[in-house]
Protein backbone atom coordinates (compact mmCIF):
# COMPACT_ATOMS: atom_id res chain seq x y z
CA UNK A 1 0.00 0.00 0.00
CA UNK A 2 1.08 3.72 -0.84
CA UNK A 3 0.63 6.78 1.04
CA UNK A 4 1.47 9.90 -0.31
CA UNK A 5 0.32 12.87 2.40
CA UNK A 6 1.35 15.86 3.91
CA UNK A 7 -0.62 14.57 7.37
CA UNK A 8 1.74 12.50 10.13
CA UNK A 9 0.80 8.87 10.45
CA UNK A 10 0.12 6.86 13.19
CA UNK A 11 2.67 3.76 13.38
CA UNK A 12 1.14 1.67 15.92
CA UNK A 13 -2.38 1.82 13.55
CA UNK A 14 -0.36 1.43 10.42
CA UNK A 15 1.43 -1.66 11.42
CA UNK A 16 -1.17 -3.45 13.28
CA UNK A 17 -3.24 -2.70 10.59
CA UNK A 18 -0.85 -4.19 8.15
CA UNK A 19 -0.93 -7.62 10.34
CA UNK A 20 -4.32 -7.82 11.44
CA UNK A 21 -6.13 -10.90 10.34
CA UNK A 22 -2.83 -12.41 8.27
CA UNK A 23 -2.66 -15.61 10.02
CA UNK A 24 0.31 -16.42 7.95
CA UNK A 25 2.33 -13.37 8.98
CA UNK A 26 4.75 -14.01 11.97
CA UNK A 27 7.37 -11.14 11.14
CA UNK A 28 6.42 -7.08 10.25
CA UNK A 29 10.03 -5.59 9.78
CA UNK A 30 9.66 -1.25 9.57
CA UNK A 31 11.72 1.64 8.88
CA UNK A 32 10.68 5.30 10.23
CA UNK A 33 12.77 8.16 9.06
CA UNK A 34 12.56 11.49 11.23
CA UNK A 35 13.67 14.67 10.44
CA UNK A 36 17.36 15.62 12.14
CA UNK A 37 17.84 18.90 13.82
CA UNK A 38 20.92 20.27 11.76
CA UNK A 39 20.99 23.58 13.42
CA UNK A 40 23.43 24.60 15.77
CA UNK A 41 22.98 25.74 19.51
CA UNK A 42 19.92 28.01 19.79
CA UNK A 43 18.83 27.93 15.51
CA UNK A 44 15.60 26.53 14.30
CA UNK A 45 15.76 24.07 11.71
CA UNK A 46 13.13 22.74 9.02
CA UNK A 47 12.59 20.91 6.13
CA UNK A 48 10.48 21.18 3.54
CA UNK A 49 9.86 18.16 1.25
CA UNK A 50 9.02 19.12 -2.61
CA UNK A 51 7.57 16.27 -4.57
CA UNK A 52 6.40 15.46 -8.22
CA UNK A 53 2.67 14.72 -7.79
CA UNK A 54 1.72 11.70 -9.73
CA UNK A 55 5.02 10.41 -10.19
CA UNK A 56 5.97 10.11 -6.21
CA UNK A 57 2.92 7.66 -6.39
CA UNK A 58 3.87 5.74 -9.76
CA UNK A 59 7.44 4.68 -8.76
CA UNK A 60 6.86 4.08 -4.69
CA UNK A 61 3.98 1.72 -6.40
CA UNK A 62 6.70 0.24 -8.61
CA UNK A 63 8.69 -0.28 -5.72
CA UNK A 64 6.68 -1.90 -3.83
CA UNK A 65 5.42 -4.97 -6.68
CA UNK A 66 9.28 -4.81 -7.01
CA UNK A 67 9.94 -6.00 -3.32
CA UNK A 68 6.38 -8.50 -3.76
CA UNK A 69 8.14 -10.04 -6.81
CA UNK A 70 11.80 -10.25 -4.80
CA UNK A 71 10.85 -11.93 -1.29
CA UNK A 72 8.20 -13.93 0.01
CA UNK A 73 6.03 -11.37 1.80
CA UNK A 74 2.38 -10.81 2.55
CA UNK A 75 2.39 -7.35 2.24
CA UNK A 76 4.36 -4.00 1.68
CA UNK A 77 3.66 -0.22 3.22
CA UNK A 78 5.30 2.58 2.16
CA UNK A 79 3.97 6.19 3.57
CA UNK A 80 5.83 9.53 2.62
CA UNK A 81 4.93 12.65 3.85
CA UNK A 82 5.54 16.32 1.82
CA UNK A 83 5.52 19.48 2.70
CA UNK A 84 6.98 21.52 5.85
CA UNK A 85 8.24 19.62 8.29
CA UNK A 86 10.24 20.70 11.53
CA UNK A 87 12.71 18.19 13.57
CA UNK A 88 11.54 15.05 15.27
CA UNK A 89 8.50 14.76 12.59
CA UNK A 90 8.18 11.51 10.82
CA UNK A 91 9.29 11.82 7.50
CA UNK A 92 8.17 8.31 5.99
CA UNK A 93 7.40 4.82 7.01
CA UNK A 94 8.55 1.80 5.62
CA UNK A 95 7.90 -1.83 6.66
CA UNK A 96 7.14 -5.18 5.03
CA UNK A 97 5.95 -8.04 6.66
CA UNK A 98 5.70 -11.59 5.31
CA UNK A 99 6.06 -15.44 7.73
CA UNK A 100 10.07 -15.74 7.30
CA UNK A 101 11.97 -12.82 9.30
CA UNK A 102 14.98 -12.29 6.93
CA UNK A 103 12.75 -11.71 3.72
CA UNK A 104 10.67 -8.70 5.93
CA UNK A 105 14.10 -7.22 6.71
CA UNK A 106 15.67 -7.20 3.41
CA UNK A 107 12.32 -6.22 1.61
CA UNK A 108 12.40 -2.88 4.36
CA UNK A 109 16.20 -2.01 3.27
CA UNK A 110 15.59 -2.67 0.09
CA UNK A 111 12.52 0.24 -0.03
CA UNK A 112 14.49 2.43 1.50
CA UNK A 113 17.59 2.26 -0.77
CA UNK A 114 15.60 2.46 -3.94
CA UNK A 115 13.03 5.07 -2.65
CA UNK A 116 16.29 7.11 -1.62
CA UNK A 117 17.38 6.97 -5.04
CA UNK A 118 13.61 7.00 -7.08
CA UNK A 119 10.93 8.80 -5.44
CA UNK A 120 10.79 11.81 -6.79
CA UNK A 121 11.17 14.06 -3.35
CA UNK A 122 13.72 17.15 -2.96
CA UNK A 123 14.32 18.51 0.57
CA UNK A 124 15.12 21.98 0.75
CA UNK A 125 16.80 22.37 4.42
CA UNK A 126 16.00 25.83 6.54
CA UNK A 127 18.69 26.66 9.07
CA UNK A 128 18.91 30.09 10.55
CA UNK A 129 16.79 31.73 8.02
CA UNK A 130 18.43 30.66 5.02
CA UNK A 131 17.06 27.27 3.34
CA UNK A 132 19.53 25.49 0.60
CA UNK A 133 18.42 22.32 -1.21
CA UNK A 134 20.12 19.51 -0.02
CA UNK A 135 22.44 17.18 -2.04
CA UNK A 136 21.89 13.88 -3.15
CA UNK A 137 24.73 11.25 -1.40
CA UNK A 138 26.63 9.51 -3.35
CA UNK A 139 26.35 6.47 -0.79
CA UNK A 140 22.62 6.36 -1.21
CA UNK A 141 23.40 5.90 -5.18
CA UNK A 142 25.75 2.97 -3.85
CA UNK A 143 23.78 1.16 -0.98
CA UNK A 144 20.57 1.04 -3.93
CA UNK A 145 23.11 -0.32 -6.65
CA UNK A 146 23.89 -3.17 -4.92
CA UNK A 147 20.09 -4.46 -5.25
CA UNK A 148 20.77 -4.26 -8.87
CA UNK A 149 24.35 -6.63 -8.79
CA UNK A 150 22.71 -9.28 -6.68
CA UNK A 151 20.64 -10.38 -9.78
CA UNK B 1 4.80 20.95 -25.61
CA UNK B 2 5.12 21.31 -21.66
CA UNK B 3 8.39 21.01 -19.54
CA UNK B 4 8.05 21.07 -15.82
CA UNK B 5 10.88 21.53 -13.56
CA UNK B 6 11.45 20.33 -9.76
CA UNK B 7 13.51 21.76 -6.68
CA UNK B 8 16.43 24.24 -7.87
CA UNK B 9 15.94 23.29 -11.63
CA UNK B 10 13.07 25.32 -10.77
CA UNK B 11 14.28 27.84 -8.38
CA UNK B 12 17.01 28.43 -11.09
CA UNK B 13 14.64 28.66 -14.62
CA UNK B 14 12.21 30.93 -12.67
CA UNK B 15 9.11 29.01 -13.62
CA UNK B 16 7.40 25.21 -12.21
CA UNK B 17 5.82 24.30 -16.08
CA UNK B 18 6.45 26.33 -19.46
CA UNK B 19 4.95 25.71 -22.88
CA UNK B 20 8.41 25.31 -25.25
CA UNK B 21 8.25 24.59 -28.72
CA UNK B 22 11.43 22.87 -29.89
CA UNK B 23 12.63 22.66 -33.64
CA UNK B 24 11.88 19.01 -35.19
CA UNK B 25 15.25 17.73 -35.33
CA UNK B 26 15.31 17.67 -31.19
CA UNK B 27 13.91 14.39 -30.51
CA UNK B 28 16.40 13.17 -27.55
CA UNK B 29 16.48 13.76 -23.90
CA UNK B 30 19.63 15.23 -24.58
CA UNK B 31 19.30 17.17 -27.31
CA UNK B 32 16.03 18.73 -25.31
CA UNK B 33 18.39 20.03 -22.81
CA UNK B 34 21.00 21.23 -24.65
CA UNK B 35 18.10 23.32 -26.83
CA UNK B 36 16.91 24.60 -23.45
CA UNK B 37 19.75 25.77 -22.39
CA UNK B 38 19.73 28.15 -25.04
CA UNK B 39 16.70 29.81 -24.25
CA UNK B 40 18.40 32.28 -21.52
CA UNK B 41 20.94 32.85 -18.92
CA UNK B 42 18.69 31.12 -16.28
CA UNK B 43 17.85 27.88 -18.48
CA UNK B 44 22.28 28.00 -19.14
CA UNK B 45 22.17 28.12 -15.44
CA UNK B 46 19.57 25.81 -14.62
CA UNK B 47 21.38 23.27 -17.14
CA UNK B 48 24.73 24.01 -16.66
CA UNK B 49 26.13 20.62 -15.81
CA UNK B 50 23.67 18.20 -17.71
CA UNK B 51 25.11 14.77 -15.77
CA UNK B 52 23.11 16.37 -12.20
CA UNK B 53 20.17 16.96 -14.34
CA UNK B 54 17.72 14.04 -14.53
CA UNK B 55 14.46 13.52 -16.44
CA UNK B 56 11.28 11.79 -16.82
CA UNK B 57 9.35 11.25 -19.61
CA UNK B 58 5.34 10.64 -18.42
CA UNK B 59 6.52 10.03 -15.05
CA UNK B 60 9.33 7.56 -16.12
CA UNK B 61 13.19 7.96 -15.35
CA UNK B 62 14.42 8.80 -18.94
CA UNK B 63 18.22 8.83 -20.43
CA UNK B 64 19.76 11.30 -22.48
CA UNK B 65 19.42 9.11 -25.59
CA UNK B 66 15.96 8.54 -25.06
CA UNK B 67 13.11 10.00 -27.48
CA UNK B 68 10.24 11.80 -26.85
CA UNK B 69 6.78 12.65 -28.75
CA UNK B 70 5.48 16.45 -28.50
CA UNK B 71 2.75 15.31 -26.02
CA UNK B 72 4.88 13.61 -23.52
CA UNK B 73 4.76 14.92 -19.91
CA UNK B 74 8.29 15.95 -20.10
CA UNK B 75 9.96 16.81 -16.52
CA UNK B 76 13.64 18.02 -15.03
CA UNK B 77 14.72 17.63 -11.64
CA UNK B 78 18.23 17.44 -9.43
CA UNK B 79 18.93 13.39 -8.33
CA UNK B 80 16.27 12.85 -5.65
CA UNK B 81 16.62 13.54 -1.92
CA UNK B 82 13.66 11.71 0.29
CA UNK B 83 13.46 9.08 2.48
CA UNK C 1 16.38 -0.51 27.15
CA UNK C 2 14.84 -3.91 28.22
CA UNK C 3 11.45 -5.05 28.88
CA UNK C 4 10.42 -8.71 29.73
CA UNK C 5 6.66 -8.89 30.61
CA UNK C 6 3.48 -10.28 30.32
CA UNK C 7 1.29 -7.31 29.07
CA UNK C 8 1.00 -6.09 25.32
CA UNK C 9 3.02 -3.12 24.46
CA UNK C 10 1.86 0.53 22.34
CA UNK C 11 4.12 -0.13 19.50
CA UNK C 12 3.92 3.50 18.44
CA UNK C 13 4.05 4.81 21.80
CA UNK C 14 7.30 3.08 22.68
CA UNK C 15 8.81 4.14 18.74
CA UNK C 16 7.96 7.40 19.43
CA UNK C 17 9.57 7.63 22.98
CA UNK C 18 12.64 5.93 21.71
CA UNK C 19 13.48 8.77 19.82
CA UNK C 20 11.78 11.65 21.19
CA UNK C 21 14.00 14.73 21.93
CA UNK C 22 16.95 12.78 20.02
CA UNK C 23 17.33 15.50 17.28
CA UNK C 24 20.21 13.14 15.82
CA UNK C 25 18.46 10.23 15.50
CA UNK C 26 16.95 10.24 11.65
CA UNK C 27 16.45 6.38 11.24
CA UNK C 28 14.49 3.58 13.41
CA UNK C 29 14.30 0.45 12.67
CA UNK C 30 12.04 -2.00 13.78
CA UNK C 31 11.05 -5.37 13.98
CA UNK C 32 7.47 -6.83 14.98
CA UNK C 33 7.47 -10.67 16.00
CA UNK C 34 3.32 -12.12 15.82
CA UNK C 35 2.19 -15.46 16.82
CA UNK C 36 1.58 -17.07 13.16
CA UNK C 37 -1.76 -19.36 12.82
CA UNK C 38 -0.49 -22.53 13.06
CA UNK C 39 -3.90 -24.72 12.85
CA UNK C 40 -5.41 -26.43 10.59
CA UNK C 41 -9.21 -24.65 9.17
CA UNK C 42 -11.86 -24.91 12.27
CA UNK C 43 -8.75 -25.50 14.85
CA UNK C 44 -7.92 -23.11 17.21
CA UNK C 45 -3.97 -22.77 18.27
CA UNK C 46 -2.22 -20.79 20.75
CA UNK C 47 1.02 -20.49 22.23
CA UNK C 48 2.61 -20.12 25.54
CA UNK C 49 6.30 -18.79 26.01
CA UNK C 50 8.15 -20.20 28.79
CA UNK C 51 11.02 -18.20 30.12
CA UNK C 52 13.79 -18.09 32.79
CA UNK C 53 13.07 -15.36 34.70
CA UNK C 54 16.29 -13.35 35.82
CA UNK C 55 18.67 -14.99 33.22
CA UNK C 56 16.16 -13.36 30.27
CA UNK C 57 17.06 -9.91 31.81
CA UNK C 58 20.80 -10.63 32.07
CA UNK C 59 21.14 -12.07 28.24
CA UNK C 60 19.26 -9.13 26.66
CA UNK C 61 20.80 -6.48 28.54
CA UNK C 62 24.18 -8.43 27.17
CA UNK C 63 22.74 -8.22 23.63
CA UNK C 64 21.59 -4.70 23.72
CA UNK C 65 25.57 -3.93 24.71
CA UNK C 66 26.29 -5.98 21.94
CA UNK C 67 24.52 -3.45 19.62
CA UNK C 68 25.39 -0.54 21.09
CA UNK C 69 28.93 -1.07 20.99
CA UNK C 70 28.86 -2.24 17.30
CA UNK C 71 26.98 0.21 15.51
CA UNK C 72 26.74 3.59 16.16
CA UNK C 73 23.49 3.74 17.36
CA UNK C 74 21.62 6.27 19.84
CA UNK C 75 19.57 3.92 21.63
CA UNK C 76 18.22 0.04 21.39
CA UNK C 77 14.93 -1.41 22.38
CA UNK C 78 13.96 -5.00 23.06
CA UNK C 79 10.41 -5.92 24.35
CA UNK C 80 9.68 -9.43 25.21
CA UNK C 81 6.66 -10.69 26.50
CA UNK C 82 5.68 -14.38 28.29
CA UNK C 83 2.67 -16.24 28.66
CA UNK C 84 -0.10 -17.43 26.61
CA UNK C 85 -0.72 -15.65 23.19
CA UNK C 86 -3.12 -16.25 20.47
CA UNK C 87 -2.35 -16.00 16.80
CA UNK C 88 -2.13 -12.55 15.95
CA UNK C 89 -0.40 -11.43 19.36
CA UNK C 90 2.97 -9.49 19.45
CA UNK C 91 5.50 -11.47 20.52
CA UNK C 92 8.31 -9.31 20.73
CA UNK C 93 9.79 -5.60 19.67
CA UNK C 94 13.52 -4.74 18.78
CA UNK C 95 14.38 -1.47 17.70
CA UNK C 96 17.91 0.39 17.23
CA UNK C 97 17.95 3.89 16.20
CA UNK C 98 20.75 5.73 14.89
CA UNK C 99 21.51 8.82 12.91
CA UNK C 100 22.59 6.31 9.74
CA UNK C 101 19.79 3.64 8.15
CA UNK C 102 22.29 1.06 7.55
CA UNK C 103 23.38 0.86 11.28
CA UNK C 104 19.78 0.82 12.46
CA UNK C 105 19.01 -2.15 9.93
CA UNK C 106 21.91 -3.92 10.76
CA UNK C 107 21.75 -3.52 14.37
CA UNK C 108 17.82 -4.68 14.49
CA UNK C 109 18.75 -7.85 12.25
CA UNK C 110 21.22 -8.71 14.82
CA UNK C 111 19.40 -8.41 17.71
CA UNK C 112 16.73 -10.87 16.07
CA UNK C 113 19.03 -13.36 15.28
CA UNK C 114 21.03 -13.45 18.46
CA UNK C 115 18.16 -12.93 20.68
CA UNK C 116 16.35 -16.17 19.04
CA UNK C 117 19.40 -18.29 19.72
CA UNK C 118 20.53 -16.51 23.16
CA UNK C 119 17.65 -15.40 25.12
CA UNK C 120 16.45 -17.62 27.37
CA UNK C 121 12.56 -18.82 25.88
CA UNK C 122 10.76 -21.68 24.79
CA UNK C 123 7.38 -21.50 22.95
CA UNK C 124 4.83 -24.35 23.91
CA UNK C 125 2.17 -24.95 20.87
CA UNK C 126 -1.39 -25.95 21.50
CA UNK C 127 -2.99 -26.97 18.29
CA UNK C 128 -6.52 -28.98 18.43
CA UNK C 129 -5.93 -29.34 22.54
CA UNK C 130 -2.12 -31.23 21.41
CA UNK C 131 0.54 -29.72 23.32
CA UNK C 132 4.40 -29.65 22.04
CA UNK C 133 7.27 -27.54 22.18
CA UNK C 134 8.67 -26.07 19.30
CA UNK C 135 11.65 -27.29 17.99
CA UNK C 136 14.57 -24.79 17.75
CA UNK C 137 15.70 -23.86 14.01
CA UNK C 138 19.05 -25.06 12.41
CA UNK C 139 18.91 -21.86 10.37
CA UNK C 140 18.21 -19.63 13.47
CA UNK C 141 21.50 -20.80 14.61
CA UNK C 142 23.12 -19.67 10.81
CA UNK C 143 21.70 -16.56 11.03
CA UNK C 144 23.38 -15.96 14.34
CA UNK C 145 26.51 -17.28 13.48
CA UNK C 146 27.22 -15.07 10.54
CA UNK C 147 27.40 -11.71 12.86
CA UNK C 148 30.14 -13.71 14.42
CA UNK C 149 32.38 -15.00 11.31
CA UNK C 150 32.33 -11.02 10.63
CA UNK C 151 34.50 -10.13 13.44
CA UNK D 1 22.87 -27.62 45.42
CA UNK D 2 19.74 -26.41 43.56
CA UNK D 3 19.11 -27.55 39.96
CA UNK D 4 16.89 -25.93 37.73
CA UNK D 5 14.92 -27.06 34.61
CA UNK D 6 12.94 -25.29 31.95
CA UNK D 7 10.46 -26.29 28.76
CA UNK D 8 10.57 -30.22 27.99
CA UNK D 9 13.61 -30.66 29.98
CA UNK D 10 11.33 -29.84 33.22
CA UNK D 11 8.19 -31.63 31.98
CA UNK D 12 10.83 -34.88 31.71
CA UNK D 13 12.44 -34.69 34.57
CA UNK D 14 8.99 -33.77 36.54
CA UNK D 15 10.12 -30.61 38.57
CA UNK D 16 11.10 -27.35 37.96
CA UNK D 17 14.24 -27.36 40.24
CA UNK D 18 15.32 -29.61 42.71
CA UNK D 19 18.17 -29.97 45.93
CA UNK D 20 21.11 -32.63 44.73
CA UNK D 21 24.15 -33.34 46.26
CA UNK D 22 26.50 -35.25 43.78
CA UNK D 23 29.50 -36.86 44.74
CA UNK D 24 32.87 -34.59 45.15
CA UNK D 25 34.31 -35.82 42.23
CA UNK D 26 31.70 -34.12 39.74
CA UNK D 27 32.95 -30.89 39.32
CA UNK D 28 32.20 -29.74 35.56
CA UNK D 29 28.75 -29.70 33.83
CA UNK D 30 29.36 -32.56 31.36
CA UNK D 31 30.27 -34.79 34.84
CA UNK D 32 26.95 -33.16 36.35
CA UNK D 33 24.75 -33.69 33.62
CA UNK D 34 25.95 -37.80 33.26
CA UNK D 35 25.31 -37.76 36.82
CA UNK D 36 22.19 -36.64 36.95
CA UNK D 37 21.00 -39.01 34.30
CA UNK D 38 21.36 -41.81 36.33
CA UNK D 39 19.16 -40.08 38.97
CA UNK D 40 15.81 -41.93 37.62
CA UNK D 41 14.10 -43.18 34.76
CA UNK D 42 13.01 -39.68 34.16
CA UNK D 43 16.19 -38.43 34.54
CA UNK D 44 17.50 -40.49 32.26
CA UNK D 45 15.13 -39.43 29.32
CA UNK D 46 15.61 -35.60 29.92
CA UNK D 47 19.30 -36.12 29.38
CA UNK D 48 19.45 -39.20 26.95
CA UNK D 49 20.69 -36.69 24.38
CA UNK D 50 23.08 -34.58 26.59
CA UNK D 51 24.04 -32.73 22.74
CA UNK D 52 20.59 -31.01 22.80
CA UNK D 53 20.65 -29.68 26.88
CA UNK D 54 21.59 -26.50 27.29
CA UNK D 55 23.23 -25.41 30.74
CA UNK D 56 23.38 -22.30 32.23
CA UNK D 57 25.68 -21.29 35.62
CA UNK D 58 24.60 -18.30 37.37
CA UNK D 59 22.38 -17.56 33.86
CA UNK D 60 25.33 -17.28 31.38
CA UNK D 61 25.41 -20.20 28.78
CA UNK D 62 28.20 -22.85 30.14
CA UNK D 63 29.91 -25.78 28.11
CA UNK D 64 30.32 -29.22 29.02
CA UNK D 65 33.45 -28.57 30.06
CA UNK D 66 32.76 -26.13 32.44
CA UNK D 67 33.68 -26.28 36.04
CA UNK D 68 30.90 -25.14 38.93
CA UNK D 69 30.93 -24.33 42.75
CA UNK D 70 27.94 -25.79 44.74
CA UNK D 71 26.80 -22.56 45.27
CA UNK D 72 26.26 -21.92 42.05
CA UNK D 73 22.79 -21.53 40.24
CA UNK D 74 22.66 -24.29 37.41
CA UNK D 75 20.07 -24.34 34.97
CA UNK D 76 19.52 -26.96 32.12
CA UNK D 77 17.34 -26.20 29.21
CA UNK D 78 16.36 -27.55 25.86
CA UNK D 79 17.73 -25.03 22.59
CA UNK D 80 15.80 -21.63 22.80
CA UNK D 81 13.20 -20.73 20.87
CA UNK D 82 11.90 -17.02 21.36
CA UNK D 83 11.44 -13.88 19.23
Amino acid sequence: MIKVQREDFDVGAELAALSAGRGEVGAVASFIGLVRDVAGPGELSAMTLEHYPGMTEKQLGELEAEALARWPLDRVLIIHRHGRLLPGDRIVLCAATSSHREAAFEACAFLMDWLKTKAPFWKLEEVGGQSSWVAAKDTDEAAAAKWTKNE
Amino acid sequence: MKVLYFAWLRDRVGVAEEIVEPPIEVTTVGELIAWLAQRSARHGEAFADPAIVRCAINQNYAKADESFSRTDEIAFFPPVTGG
